[in-house]
Protein backbone atom coordinates (compact mmCIF):
# COMPACT_ATOMS: atom_id res chain seq x y z
CA UNK A 1 0.00 0.00 0.00
CA UNK A 2 1.64 3.74 -1.20
CA UNK A 3 -0.48 6.86 0.00
CA UNK A 4 1.04 10.45 -1.44
CA UNK A 5 -0.50 13.45 -0.17
CA UNK A 6 1.71 15.92 -2.33
CA UNK A 7 1.50 19.35 -3.47
CA UNK A 8 3.89 18.45 -6.83
CA UNK A 9 2.09 17.08 -9.62
CA UNK A 10 2.70 13.26 -10.66
CA UNK A 11 3.16 11.39 -13.81
CA UNK A 12 -0.11 9.03 -14.23
CA UNK A 13 2.09 6.91 -16.70
CA UNK A 14 4.53 6.38 -14.50
CA UNK A 15 2.71 5.26 -11.79
CA UNK A 16 0.08 3.29 -13.49
CA UNK A 17 3.76 1.48 -14.89
CA UNK A 18 5.45 1.15 -11.85
CA UNK A 19 2.12 -0.01 -10.07
CA UNK A 20 1.21 -2.87 -12.54
CA UNK A 21 4.72 -3.62 -13.02
CA UNK A 22 5.15 -4.16 -9.41
CA UNK A 23 2.40 -6.99 -9.53
CA UNK A 24 3.13 -11.04 -9.19
CA UNK A 25 -0.02 -12.38 -8.33
CA UNK A 26 -2.72 -10.36 -9.77
CA UNK A 27 -4.74 -10.84 -13.31
CA UNK A 28 -6.55 -7.02 -13.47
CA UNK A 29 -5.08 -3.25 -12.42
CA UNK A 30 -7.74 -0.72 -12.19
CA UNK A 31 -6.86 3.08 -12.18
CA UNK A 32 -8.86 6.00 -11.51
CA UNK A 33 -7.41 9.69 -12.57
CA UNK A 34 -9.30 12.60 -11.50
CA UNK A 35 -8.49 15.39 -13.75
CA UNK A 36 -9.19 19.59 -13.13
CA UNK A 37 -12.61 19.95 -15.33
CA UNK A 38 -13.31 23.42 -16.19
CA UNK A 39 -16.85 25.67 -14.70
CA UNK A 40 -19.69 25.59 -16.38
CA UNK A 41 -18.92 28.96 -17.41
CA UNK A 42 -15.92 27.85 -18.81
CA UNK A 43 -13.83 30.43 -17.53
CA UNK A 44 -11.87 28.79 -14.25
CA UNK A 45 -8.69 30.31 -14.29
CA UNK A 46 -7.08 27.91 -11.50
CA UNK A 47 -8.61 24.98 -8.90
CA UNK A 48 -7.09 25.45 -5.18
CA UNK A 49 -7.14 22.18 -2.85
CA UNK A 50 -6.92 23.16 0.90
CA UNK A 51 -6.27 20.09 3.33
CA UNK A 52 -5.94 18.93 6.42
CA UNK A 53 -2.11 17.70 7.29
CA UNK A 54 -1.77 15.09 9.25
CA UNK A 55 -5.42 13.90 9.14
CA UNK A 56 -5.51 14.01 5.58
CA UNK A 57 -2.84 11.16 5.17
CA UNK A 58 -4.96 9.13 8.14
CA UNK A 59 -8.33 9.21 6.61
CA UNK A 60 -6.33 7.56 2.95
CA UNK A 61 -4.82 5.10 5.00
CA UNK A 62 -7.97 3.96 6.75
CA UNK A 63 -9.91 4.47 3.86
CA UNK A 64 -7.44 1.90 2.00
CA UNK A 65 -6.86 -0.18 4.95
CA UNK A 66 -10.52 -0.87 4.65
CA UNK A 67 -10.90 -1.29 0.72
CA UNK A 68 -7.66 -3.80 1.50
CA UNK A 69 -9.88 -5.91 4.42
CA UNK A 70 -12.98 -6.29 1.91
CA UNK A 71 -11.73 -7.25 -1.23
CA UNK A 72 -8.73 -9.09 -1.86
CA UNK A 73 -6.17 -6.91 -2.88
CA UNK A 74 -2.47 -7.67 -3.90
CA UNK A 75 -1.69 -3.58 -3.99
CA UNK A 76 -3.63 -0.33 -3.44
CA UNK A 77 -2.19 3.06 -4.49
CA UNK A 78 -3.34 6.35 -3.66
CA UNK A 79 -2.37 9.77 -4.99
CA UNK A 80 -3.54 13.10 -3.78
CA UNK A 81 -2.58 16.32 -4.56
CA UNK A 82 -3.33 19.80 -2.86
CA UNK A 83 -2.55 23.60 -3.41
CA UNK A 84 -2.58 25.20 -6.97
CA UNK A 85 -3.88 23.45 -9.97
CA UNK A 86 -4.81 24.59 -13.38
CA UNK A 87 -7.51 22.85 -15.68
CA UNK A 88 -6.40 19.19 -17.39
CA UNK A 89 -3.88 18.84 -14.37
CA UNK A 90 -4.27 15.86 -12.48
CA UNK A 91 -5.68 16.11 -9.12
CA UNK A 92 -5.50 12.83 -7.17
CA UNK A 93 -5.13 9.09 -8.97
CA UNK A 94 -6.18 5.26 -7.04
CA UNK A 95 -4.81 2.13 -8.43
CA UNK A 96 -5.81 -1.53 -6.69
CA UNK A 97 -4.66 -5.13 -8.20
CA UNK A 98 -6.63 -8.31 -7.36
CA UNK A 99 -6.62 -11.79 -9.04
CA UNK A 100 -10.02 -11.22 -10.55
CA UNK A 101 -11.76 -7.84 -12.35
CA UNK A 102 -14.95 -7.52 -10.37
CA UNK A 103 -12.66 -7.21 -7.26
CA UNK A 104 -10.44 -4.65 -8.71
CA UNK A 105 -12.62 -2.49 -10.17
CA UNK A 106 -15.51 -2.40 -6.92
CA UNK A 107 -11.92 -1.43 -4.49
CA UNK A 108 -11.18 1.22 -6.71
CA UNK A 109 -14.89 2.74 -6.47
CA UNK A 110 -15.13 2.14 -3.43
CA UNK A 111 -11.31 4.12 -2.08
CA UNK A 112 -13.39 6.86 -4.99
CA UNK A 113 -16.57 7.09 -3.41
CA UNK A 114 -15.18 7.48 0.32
CA UNK A 115 -12.11 9.96 -0.65
CA UNK A 116 -14.54 12.09 -1.95
CA UNK A 117 -16.54 12.60 1.00
CA UNK A 118 -14.26 10.96 4.04
CA UNK A 119 -10.78 12.51 2.79
CA UNK A 120 -10.02 16.09 4.05
CA UNK A 121 -9.66 17.98 1.26
CA UNK A 122 -11.73 20.92 -0.31
CA UNK A 123 -11.92 22.67 -3.46
CA UNK A 124 -12.16 26.51 -4.65
CA UNK A 125 -12.47 27.69 -8.04
CA UNK A 126 -11.14 30.42 -8.78
CA UNK A 127 -12.09 32.22 -12.20
CA UNK A 128 -11.18 36.10 -13.18
CA UNK A 129 -13.32 37.89 -10.75
CA UNK A 130 -14.67 35.08 -8.43
CA UNK A 131 -13.35 32.14 -5.74
CA UNK A 132 -15.97 30.12 -4.75
CA UNK A 133 -15.71 26.42 -2.94
CA UNK A 134 -17.18 23.60 -4.52
CA UNK A 135 -20.11 22.37 -2.83
CA UNK A 136 -20.45 18.65 -1.85
CA UNK A 137 -23.28 16.87 -3.73
CA UNK A 138 -25.92 14.85 -1.83
CA UNK A 139 -25.25 11.96 -4.43
CA UNK A 140 -21.46 11.96 -3.17
CA UNK A 141 -22.99 10.90 -0.22
CA UNK A 142 -25.47 8.86 -1.30
CA UNK A 143 -22.78 6.94 -2.87
CA UNK A 144 -21.48 5.74 0.50
CA UNK A 145 -24.70 3.57 1.34
CA UNK A 146 -23.86 0.84 -1.13
CA UNK A 147 -21.13 -0.09 0.64
CA UNK B 1 -7.58 23.58 23.85
CA UNK B 2 -6.34 23.68 19.95
CA UNK B 3 -9.32 24.72 17.49
CA UNK B 4 -8.46 24.41 13.89
CA UNK B 5 -10.64 25.79 10.69
CA UNK B 6 -10.83 25.05 7.15
CA UNK B 7 -11.96 26.17 3.64
CA UNK B 8 -15.35 29.01 3.96
CA UNK B 9 -15.06 28.36 8.19
CA UNK B 10 -11.47 29.70 8.32
CA UNK B 11 -12.65 32.66 6.35
CA UNK B 12 -15.85 33.23 8.03
CA UNK B 13 -14.08 32.98 11.24
CA UNK B 14 -10.83 34.58 9.82
CA UNK B 15 -8.47 32.42 11.31
CA UNK B 16 -6.89 29.05 10.24
CA UNK B 17 -6.16 28.07 14.24
CA UNK B 18 -6.52 28.93 17.84
CA UNK B 19 -6.13 28.31 21.17
CA UNK B 20 -9.42 27.79 23.18
CA UNK B 21 -9.95 27.70 26.98
CA UNK B 22 -12.66 25.90 27.59
CA UNK B 23 -13.98 23.21 29.78
CA UNK B 24 -17.06 22.37 27.86
CA UNK B 25 -17.68 18.83 27.81
CA UNK B 26 -19.16 18.16 24.47
CA UNK B 27 -18.53 19.63 20.68
CA UNK B 28 -21.72 21.11 20.85
CA UNK B 29 -21.02 22.59 23.89
CA UNK B 30 -17.55 24.47 22.22
CA UNK B 31 -19.47 25.57 19.67
CA UNK B 32 -22.03 26.87 22.05
CA UNK B 33 -19.28 28.78 23.73
CA UNK B 34 -17.63 29.68 20.57
CA UNK B 35 -21.06 31.65 19.34
CA UNK B 36 -21.28 33.82 21.90
CA UNK B 37 -17.73 34.64 21.97
CA UNK B 38 -18.16 37.40 18.45
CA UNK B 39 -20.39 37.90 15.64
CA UNK B 40 -18.11 35.87 12.87
CA UNK B 41 -17.89 32.64 15.13
CA UNK B 42 -22.24 32.92 15.17
CA UNK B 43 -22.23 32.97 11.34
CA UNK B 44 -19.40 30.40 10.86
CA UNK B 45 -21.61 27.97 13.43
CA UNK B 46 -25.18 29.37 12.25
CA UNK B 47 -25.83 26.27 10.82
CA UNK B 48 -24.59 23.13 12.15
CA UNK B 49 -25.91 20.69 9.34
CA UNK B 50 -23.44 22.36 6.85
CA UNK B 51 -20.65 21.67 9.18
CA UNK B 52 -18.09 18.77 10.30
CA UNK B 53 -16.08 18.42 12.79
CA UNK B 54 -12.90 16.41 13.31
CA UNK B 55 -11.54 15.41 16.89
CA UNK B 56 -7.63 14.61 17.36
CA UNK B 57 -7.73 14.25 13.40
CA UNK B 58 -10.76 11.54 13.34
CA UNK B 59 -13.96 12.30 11.80
CA UNK B 60 -16.51 12.50 14.61
CA UNK B 61 -20.05 14.52 15.68
CA UNK B 62 -21.59 17.33 17.71
CA UNK B 63 -22.32 15.21 20.34
CA UNK B 64 -19.03 13.97 21.03
CA UNK B 65 -17.11 14.21 24.88
CA UNK B 66 -14.08 16.72 24.22
CA UNK B 67 -12.69 14.64 27.54
CA UNK B 68 -8.64 13.83 26.79
CA UNK B 69 -9.31 15.87 23.07
CA UNK B 70 -6.19 18.04 22.32
CA UNK B 71 -7.05 19.24 18.65
CA UNK B 72 -11.01 20.12 17.38
CA UNK B 73 -11.20 20.75 13.84
CA UNK B 74 -14.25 22.48 12.30
CA UNK B 75 -15.02 22.65 8.78
CA UNK B 76 -18.07 22.11 5.64
CA UNK B 77 -18.29 18.94 3.91
CA UNK B 78 -15.63 17.25 2.42
CA UNK B 79 -15.15 17.47 -1.44
CA UNK B 80 -11.89 15.50 -2.92
CA UNK B 81 -11.17 13.17 -5.40
CA UNK C 1 -12.02 6.22 -30.26
CA UNK C 2 -8.65 4.18 -30.74
CA UNK C 3 -8.97 0.06 -30.62
CA UNK C 4 -5.70 -1.69 -31.43
CA UNK C 5 -5.45 -5.61 -32.04
CA UNK C 6 -1.60 -6.03 -31.99
CA UNK C 7 0.91 -9.09 -31.29
CA UNK C 8 3.21 -6.47 -29.82
CA UNK C 9 3.73 -5.87 -26.07
CA UNK C 10 2.45 -2.39 -25.50
CA UNK C 11 3.54 0.57 -22.70
CA UNK C 12 0.48 0.87 -20.32
CA UNK C 13 2.53 3.86 -18.90
CA UNK C 14 2.93 5.22 -21.93
CA UNK C 15 -0.75 4.89 -23.28
CA UNK C 16 -2.26 5.41 -19.92
CA UNK C 17 -0.27 9.26 -20.09
CA UNK C 18 -1.51 10.11 -23.52
CA UNK C 19 -5.00 9.22 -23.12
CA UNK C 20 -5.26 11.14 -19.79
CA UNK C 21 -3.16 14.05 -21.42
CA UNK C 22 -5.14 14.07 -24.92
CA UNK C 23 -8.81 15.00 -22.89
CA UNK C 24 -10.14 18.69 -22.50
CA UNK C 25 -13.56 17.59 -20.96
CA UNK C 26 -12.82 15.34 -18.74
CA UNK C 27 -12.73 14.96 -15.00
CA UNK C 28 -12.41 11.35 -14.72
CA UNK C 29 -10.53 8.58 -16.82
CA UNK C 30 -10.40 5.18 -15.43
CA UNK C 31 -8.12 2.20 -16.89
CA UNK C 32 -8.27 -1.89 -16.43
CA UNK C 33 -5.34 -3.53 -17.26
CA UNK C 34 -5.28 -7.01 -17.89
CA UNK C 35 -1.90 -9.38 -16.95
CA UNK C 36 -0.81 -12.84 -17.37
CA UNK C 37 -2.10 -14.60 -14.08
CA UNK C 38 0.39 -17.62 -13.10
CA UNK C 39 -2.13 -20.91 -13.03
CA UNK C 40 -3.47 -22.84 -9.82
CA UNK C 41 -0.43 -24.84 -9.89
CA UNK C 42 1.89 -22.41 -10.49
CA UNK C 43 3.54 -23.95 -13.00
CA UNK C 44 2.30 -21.75 -16.12
CA UNK C 45 5.32 -21.32 -18.70
CA UNK C 46 3.14 -19.17 -21.46
CA UNK C 47 -0.10 -18.21 -22.48
CA UNK C 48 -1.37 -18.64 -26.22
CA UNK C 49 -4.13 -16.32 -27.11
CA UNK C 50 -5.26 -16.95 -30.77
CA UNK C 51 -8.21 -14.61 -32.22
CA UNK C 52 -10.17 -13.93 -35.21
CA UNK C 53 -8.20 -11.33 -37.71
CA UNK C 54 -11.20 -9.01 -39.04
CA UNK C 55 -13.59 -9.99 -36.76
CA UNK C 56 -12.05 -9.15 -33.56
CA UNK C 57 -11.14 -5.20 -34.57
CA UNK C 58 -14.88 -5.44 -35.39
CA UNK C 59 -16.21 -6.96 -32.57
CA UNK C 60 -14.08 -4.44 -30.10
CA UNK C 61 -15.11 -1.32 -32.41
CA UNK C 62 -19.18 -2.41 -31.90
CA UNK C 63 -18.64 -2.92 -27.72
CA UNK C 64 -16.63 0.28 -28.13
CA UNK C 65 -19.44 2.41 -29.86
CA UNK C 66 -22.40 1.27 -27.77
CA UNK C 67 -20.13 2.19 -25.18
CA UNK C 68 -19.73 5.83 -26.48
CA UNK C 69 -24.01 5.32 -26.81
CA UNK C 70 -25.18 4.63 -23.48
CA UNK C 71 -22.38 6.61 -21.43
CA UNK C 72 -21.35 10.45 -22.34
CA UNK C 73 -17.45 9.25 -22.95
CA UNK C 74 -14.87 11.97 -24.57
CA UNK C 75 -12.48 8.66 -25.20
CA UNK C 76 -12.35 5.26 -25.25
CA UNK C 77 -8.90 3.24 -25.74
CA UNK C 78 -8.98 -0.39 -26.38
CA UNK C 79 -5.99 -2.91 -26.86
CA UNK C 80 -5.75 -6.26 -26.97
CA UNK C 81 -3.04 -8.48 -27.61
CA UNK C 82 -3.09 -12.23 -29.31
CA UNK C 83 0.09 -14.47 -29.71
CA UNK C 84 2.32 -15.54 -26.94
CA UNK C 85 2.61 -14.09 -23.34
CA UNK C 86 4.61 -14.55 -20.60
CA UNK C 87 4.01 -14.66 -16.34
CA UNK C 88 2.97 -10.82 -15.59
CA UNK C 89 3.05 -9.50 -19.18
CA UNK C 90 0.04 -7.32 -20.11
CA UNK C 91 -2.16 -8.88 -22.04
CA UNK C 92 -5.18 -6.03 -22.80
CA UNK C 93 -6.22 -2.97 -21.79
CA UNK C 94 -9.04 -0.02 -21.62
CA UNK C 95 -9.43 3.21 -20.78
CA UNK C 96 -12.56 5.45 -20.45
CA UNK C 97 -12.70 9.21 -19.69
CA UNK C 98 -16.00 11.18 -19.38
CA UNK C 99 -17.25 14.37 -17.07
CA UNK C 100 -18.32 12.08 -13.90
CA UNK C 101 -16.77 9.37 -12.44
CA UNK C 102 -19.52 7.04 -11.91
CA UNK C 103 -19.78 7.07 -16.38
CA UNK C 104 -15.60 6.62 -16.57
CA UNK C 105 -16.45 3.36 -14.14
CA UNK C 106 -19.15 1.92 -15.57
CA UNK C 107 -18.26 2.40 -18.84
CA UNK C 108 -15.17 0.79 -18.63
CA UNK C 109 -16.38 -2.32 -17.07
CA UNK C 110 -19.25 -2.75 -19.49
CA UNK C 111 -16.26 -2.97 -22.09
CA UNK C 112 -14.38 -5.53 -19.62
CA UNK C 113 -17.72 -7.45 -19.18
CA UNK C 114 -18.74 -8.09 -23.13
CA UNK C 115 -14.53 -7.94 -24.16
CA UNK C 116 -14.39 -11.03 -21.93
CA UNK C 117 -17.46 -13.10 -23.57
CA UNK C 118 -18.05 -11.46 -26.92
CA UNK C 119 -15.03 -10.47 -28.66
CA UNK C 120 -13.35 -13.23 -30.52
CA UNK C 121 -10.23 -14.37 -28.58
CA UNK C 122 -9.01 -17.76 -27.06
CA UNK C 123 -6.41 -18.05 -24.16
CA UNK C 124 -4.75 -21.55 -23.96
CA UNK C 125 -2.19 -22.14 -21.06
CA UNK C 126 0.91 -24.05 -21.68
CA UNK C 127 2.75 -25.71 -18.97
CA UNK C 128 5.89 -28.05 -18.93
CA UNK C 129 3.89 -31.15 -20.23
CA UNK C 130 0.65 -30.18 -21.24
CA UNK C 131 -1.70 -27.33 -23.42
CA UNK C 132 -5.40 -26.40 -22.17
CA UNK C 133 -7.65 -24.24 -23.60
CA UNK C 134 -8.92 -21.94 -20.38
CA UNK C 135 -12.74 -22.64 -20.24
CA UNK C 136 -15.35 -19.76 -20.12
CA UNK C 137 -17.07 -18.62 -16.92
CA UNK C 138 -20.52 -18.87 -15.81
CA UNK C 139 -19.93 -15.78 -14.01
CA UNK C 140 -18.59 -13.96 -16.94
CA UNK C 141 -21.65 -14.58 -18.78
CA UNK C 142 -23.90 -13.67 -16.26
CA UNK C 143 -22.37 -10.39 -16.11
CA UNK C 144 -23.36 -9.30 -19.44
CA UNK C 145 -26.71 -9.20 -17.82
CA UNK C 146 -26.57 -6.50 -15.73
CA UNK C 147 -26.17 -4.08 -18.62
CA UNK D 1 -18.67 -21.17 -48.57
CA UNK D 2 -15.81 -20.35 -46.37
CA UNK D 3 -15.61 -22.13 -43.71
CA UNK D 4 -13.15 -21.00 -40.07
CA UNK D 5 -12.51 -23.04 -37.19
CA UNK D 6 -10.71 -21.40 -34.20
CA UNK D 7 -9.26 -22.91 -30.97
CA UNK D 8 -10.16 -26.48 -29.69
CA UNK D 9 -12.72 -26.89 -33.05
CA UNK D 10 -9.73 -26.27 -34.72
CA UNK D 11 -7.67 -28.53 -33.36
CA UNK D 12 -10.52 -31.58 -33.26
CA UNK D 13 -10.86 -31.45 -36.84
CA UNK D 14 -7.46 -30.92 -38.16
CA UNK D 15 -7.67 -27.50 -40.20
CA UNK D 16 -8.18 -23.88 -39.60
CA UNK D 17 -10.47 -23.22 -42.75
CA UNK D 18 -11.26 -24.99 -45.71
CA UNK D 19 -14.28 -24.50 -48.89
CA UNK D 20 -17.26 -26.51 -48.60
CA UNK D 21 -19.86 -26.85 -51.35
CA UNK D 22 -23.69 -26.37 -49.76
CA UNK D 23 -26.85 -26.05 -50.45
CA UNK D 24 -27.55 -25.95 -46.36
CA UNK D 25 -30.41 -23.37 -45.71
CA UNK D 26 -29.03 -22.75 -41.97
CA UNK D 27 -26.13 -22.88 -39.73
CA UNK D 28 -27.59 -26.08 -37.98
CA UNK D 29 -27.85 -28.02 -41.73
CA UNK D 30 -24.80 -27.06 -42.31
CA UNK D 31 -23.81 -28.65 -39.17
CA UNK D 32 -25.50 -32.03 -39.70
CA UNK D 33 -23.77 -31.96 -43.06
CA UNK D 34 -20.30 -32.00 -41.82
CA UNK D 35 -20.89 -34.57 -38.90
CA UNK D 36 -21.82 -36.70 -41.82
CA UNK D 37 -18.07 -36.27 -43.62
CA UNK D 38 -15.93 -37.78 -40.97
CA UNK D 39 -15.56 -38.88 -37.52
CA UNK D 40 -13.26 -35.58 -36.21
CA UNK D 41 -16.59 -33.43 -37.51
CA UNK D 42 -18.66 -35.69 -35.52
CA UNK D 43 -16.23 -35.24 -32.46
CA UNK D 44 -15.94 -31.33 -33.09
CA UNK D 45 -19.72 -31.21 -33.28
CA UNK D 46 -20.92 -33.26 -31.04
CA UNK D 47 -22.41 -30.55 -28.22
CA UNK D 48 -23.72 -27.34 -29.74
CA UNK D 49 -24.06 -25.98 -26.89
CA UNK D 50 -20.40 -25.48 -26.12
CA UNK D 51 -19.84 -23.90 -29.65
CA UNK D 52 -20.46 -20.84 -30.70
CA UNK D 53 -20.81 -19.13 -34.43
CA UNK D 54 -20.13 -15.99 -36.27
CA UNK D 55 -21.66 -15.34 -39.90
CA UNK D 56 -19.36 -13.03 -41.69
CA UNK D 57 -17.51 -12.49 -38.99
CA UNK D 58 -20.84 -11.47 -36.96
CA UNK D 59 -22.36 -13.46 -33.63
CA UNK D 60 -24.91 -15.59 -34.87
CA UNK D 61 -26.95 -18.56 -34.03
CA UNK D 62 -27.56 -22.42 -34.82
CA UNK D 63 -30.93 -21.32 -36.25
CA UNK D 64 -29.69 -18.34 -38.56
CA UNK D 65 -29.95 -18.38 -42.74
CA UNK D 66 -27.03 -18.99 -44.48
CA UNK D 67 -28.23 -16.97 -47.41
CA UNK D 68 -25.65 -14.38 -48.91
CA UNK D 69 -23.64 -15.73 -46.37
CA UNK D 70 -19.43 -16.15 -47.60
CA UNK D 71 -17.97 -17.19 -44.15
CA UNK D 72 -19.03 -18.79 -41.02
CA UNK D 73 -16.73 -19.71 -38.44
CA UNK D 74 -17.37 -22.03 -35.73
CA UNK D 75 -15.44 -22.02 -32.02
CA UNK D 76 -16.05 -22.74 -28.67
CA UNK D 77 -17.12 -19.78 -26.19
CA UNK D 78 -14.51 -16.55 -26.01
CA UNK D 79 -12.26 -16.03 -23.07
CA UNK D 80 -10.74 -12.79 -24.14
CA UNK D 81 -9.61 -10.05 -21.42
Amino acid sequence: MRILVQEAPFDVGAEAKAFSEGLSASGAAVTFTGIVRDNAEGNLVEMLIEHYPGMTEKALTKIATEATERWDLEDVLVIHRYGSMKPSDMIMMVATASRHRVAAFEAAEFLMDFLKSRAPFWKQEITKDSASWVASKEEDEDALKRW
Amino acid sequence: MKVVYFAWVRERIGLPKEEVETSAATVADLVAELRTKEERYEVAFSDLSALRVALDQELSDFEASLEGVKEVAFFPPMTGG
